[in-house]
């Protein structure tokens, strides 16, 4: 397991804690799951969560006098307390529950683009400029190519170095005065790499821009705190960080949640409805229209005091650990090219490679009849695909519960795909 | 070790596929792309009289879907028109019967064997690729017969 | 239990089913749950699914060569084919997954308002017109505010008669050649009234508009055919049909699916992303930006199997025999006056009243102190409080695990609260 | 039963509520409403030399929010500004207590039987409506103070 590294965490007895890690499959193959960039696995304390939620206190939210809603509504608006504590909310009402970092994202550009925000600064138009970068995942590329083609606003992106970083030379031009938003990855799910936020909020201030961050790959595996990073505007998203499926959240400073017009209309998010017309309620529940996913919230709401009570500098610490084995035992697999950081500065533990004349899809299926789980494909970024000239990659991707055992699993079977299709 | 989902014959057309290259005349083109693995595939068409006189082909991909590519050059260069759309036919079905469909070698030949990977959901859009192509460029080229393109 | 009634269900046997229904309340009082309009209880069949996919199958879809990932994918599709079949679709293509009814709402009224469609019968602009009804929910109302005042359309409403239904009297006029799409509830979450969509299907097709039926209260309690139907669109939500929050459903027809344009962005809802420009994949996956909800999905489909199992139609005649029961029963309670329908014609087990003299909100407490579970207030549909001239109404809701003693718990506890408040 | 709930002075104010009824002279209206309820209420407010000289009011709601306003009308009313402002502070500071604030009687008088309210989050909302209405009003009276509305 993980004792020949310093690692801080107890990963043998933290393993204990999720059931599919027991899992055996085809072959009675034991489990090596190193794909939690895609989706984390889930600790039995979530989903006692769920369940203990499902079986006595399930009622809808903010809508019921009854004992059953008191305790579903305490259960959901706790979360939301814990949830903003974790990433550091200046007040819970800065969180907004969505169904997934996506939405998250969209919630954004779709409000920013509809032109309906009485402050001007919260309205995209034609000569106004979007800025992302060449390292987003498509979500956080989409949702701005179609506020541009709304709006008539110009898209730009950060291009990328040879190395997997973002290329900032050209950040004081391609940030500039008519820049009205830059939404950036903090941690790229292809690359791994860990982008320095710092000079973009701050040139982004300089010029009176927002910042938003694309979180969903840091928050589960650092201590992320919103304040000291200083950005305006920040997605995670709930499956990748222990949580349950069909949660994510949006964190904003309460200034800008509260300029932004309402995104989905409909159930708790208004103030007073008339067939004439609608006043809405205050952040956050403006967002949350419809009936929320509630146990999933409460889910998440677990998820977050199992990380708390794991210590997230230790999880970031763990997987620092894992990163520099891995890229050390890659170093040794012959064949293999690193698509990203070489080295474990400046980034997390999300791997991709390539394999000398393999195709990724053949490595991922050769690894998976050994039990190994690894993603092939574009990761949702083919941009980056593109930029290093390479059609698809494969991933592994490493959480609190890997251990280096699973790190020689899966670089004893590159040497079985390079045998196999050679 | 993979023994039903990379056949020895799979492998061989991956190795050293047949006919690999576009070639010219054809009647119509088709590019697909498979967007979650990003393979990619052309697949061009000539049609004389009835006849496929040539099914050409280029692109990228795993081996399931390069050695596809292969195969139905073999299977359908030089057929009929209607007898390669019912080549092609009995190869989307084998695909799609999530291995329970018995392949019949008389027309499908070392297409039976991609019949292990019809119990793979995820690779079966590998494997159909060049098909679903060559569908898409025959359609066309049957419409358009008789101005060649050069 | 239900023996007085000639229910076609096993009631006492199906609340085996339901683990909540064991909870014992503040006080020692059994639980009479008849807030299921509001959100349905879970059977352990459905928990059990969740547990199950978290604990053994755990993976994201469509993205994974490995084996928890096909798992995943199967339950998840798998899923879609079993809901697509419960509503009678023409192919599982036609069932687009969402966050909630809302969300499936605000889906369509924002890509008709994008302007990103090419056909320009799925373009709102200035000049056209919307319909909807004064019965619906303010999810079925603010989408369409935002759309019309996004675009410049006009939105227009279906009256109500005195006795709760949509006044039709007008249809000819309301919709006309200028309309585009009509909106409306199929059952009302505040009246109960079951809307014949017959006439409104008739006249719209007359005019070449688009009918969306808001089926979030009868898809859970009576048989429901989409074909048979005839509309166009069609939207539910899984937590009132024994399925869990997070997720949601739109149905459209193929064609019409097909002509409007992407709604968010991200994700797998793409073919190929460059920085320049995307393209996007077919229905459903178009509508599906970023990581769906997979667990929520794969516990609808286990509602869906449990309902079928029980036979949609002996629910809907259970609820008919209960809502008759309860009807008849509130007649004989002095000053509480039924807002909707009082006959069990052409309405479902949803009954909203007032109790002369006493508050909906200290009704409502003071069952609840009897454990006695109503919702009261203005149900998300404020318009019909203010057509009927009152603040908010109580309402209590039936399914298919109430029985006729909870109803006499209902009405002893009315006695009481009037006492109280006298 | 209800005992937590509904005290009997609460019920008393609900069926026999103190200065009811909007008046004149004022300096500042304010309209709050519960969404979630459509409970609503309005509260005017008249100031002279630091005075209080009328806190009135109309509304319609439940019980726990009709006897609130009738509380914040005796307590209120002929009260100095600062005085009033604090007997504010300390019901919203009971309220959100979560029943774990012992309330002080000799600042709040009849209000502390609102108490148990505050382990219901559901009407704590409803208790306040009035208070939130009245803080609106009475900072905008102190704004404009001497401007009398008639
Ligand atoms: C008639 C009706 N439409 C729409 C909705 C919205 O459903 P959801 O809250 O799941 O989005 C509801 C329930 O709240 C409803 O009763
Ligand atoms: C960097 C990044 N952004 C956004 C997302 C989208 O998250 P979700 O699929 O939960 O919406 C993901 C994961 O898929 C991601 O890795």
């Amino acid at each position: 397991m993980a004792n020949d590294l310093t690692s801080p965490l107890d990963v043998d007895r933290i393993r204990k804690d999720f059931p599919i890690l027991d899992r055996r499959l085809a072959g009675d193959h034991a489990l090596a799951y190193l794909d939690s960039a895609n989706t984390s696995q889930k600790p039995q304390a979530v989903i006692d969560a769920l369940t203990e939620h499902y079986a006595r206190h399930n009622a809808n939210v903010a809508r019921a006098v009854h004992q059953l809603g008191e305790e579903s509504t305490a259960a959901y608006e706790g979360a939301r307390d814990r949830i903003a504590a974790f990433v550091g909310a200046a007040s819970r009402d800065e969180i907004v529950f969505a169904k997934n970092a996506s939405e998250a994202l969209n919630l954004v550009a779709n409000t920013l683009a509809s032109g309906l925000a009485d402050d001007p600064r919260y309205r995209l138009g034609p000569g106004d400029e979007i800025v992302i970068s060449e390292m987003e995942h498509h979500s956080n590329i989409v949702p701005w190519q179609l506020a541009a083609r709304r709006t008539g606003a110009t898209l730009r992106w950060f291009g990328l170095t040879d190395d997997g970083r973002l290329d900032l030379s050209t950040i004081d031009e391609l940030i500039n005065p008519r820049t009205k938003i830059i939404s950036v990855v903090h941690q790229s799910n292809i690359l791994g790499t860990v982008n320095d936020l710092a000079p973009i909020v701050a040139r982004a201030h300089e010029v009176g821009a927002l910042v938003m961050a694309d979180a969903s790959q840091s928050v589960p595996h650092m201590p992320v705190d919103v304040a000291a990073l200083g950005v305006d505007l920040l997605a995670f998203t709930g499956h990748k960080m222990c949580g349950p499926t069909g949660v994510g959240v949006l964190w904003g400073r309460g200034a800008v949640l509260d300029a932004l017009p309402p995104f989905l209309g409909g159930g708790e998010m208004i103030e007073t409805v008339s067939m004439e017309g609608s006043t809405f309620a205050a952040v956050p529940h403006k967002f949350e229209a419809g009936t929320p996913p509630i146990a999933q919230v409460v889910g998440l709401g677990a998820a977050v005091d199992y990380l708390t009570g794991l210590d997230m500098a230790k999880v970031y610490a763990h997987e620092r650990e894992l990163t520099g084995y891995a890229l050390q035992r890659f170093a040794g697999v012959d064949g293999v090219t690193i698509i990203g950081p070489d080295t474990p500065e400046g980034r997390g533990g999300t791997i991709s490679f390539t394999v000398d004349g393999v195709h990724p899809h053949d490595v991922g299926q050769v690894l998976d009849e050994q039990g190994v789980a690894v993603r092939v494909g574009h990761h949702c970024a083919r941009p980056v695909c593109v930029r290093y000239g390479i059609p698809a990659t494969t991933r592994a991707s490493f959480y609190l519960y890997t251990t280096t055992d699973e790190i020689d699993a899966l670089a004893d079977g590159l040497e079985r795909v390079k045998r196999f299709f050679r | 070790m993979s023994d039903s989902l990379y056949q020895e014959i799979i492998l061989d057309h991956y190795k050293y596929p047949h006919g690999r290259g576009l070639r010219e005349p054809f009647q119509a083109e088709a590019h697909h792309v498979n967007p979650t693995c990003g393979d990619e595939i052309t697949v061009r068409v000539a049609v004389d009289g009835g006849t496929l006189t040539d099914v050409s082909y280029d692109g990228q991909g795993c081996s399931i879907s390069q050695a596809s590519a292969s195969v139905l050059h073999d299977l359908l260069s030089g057929q009929g028109v209607d007898d390669a759309f019912e080549v092609e036919r009995a190869f989307v079905e084998l695909m799609q019967g999530k291995g329970e469909v018995e392949p019949d070698e008389d027309v499908l030949g070392d297409g039976i064997a991609f019949a292990g990977v019809a119990k793979y959901p995820a690779r079966v859009k590998c494997a159909l690729l060049s098909w679903m192509a060559f569908k898409d460029a025959a359609s066309r080229a049957l419409a358009t017969e008789g101005e060649v393109t050069r």
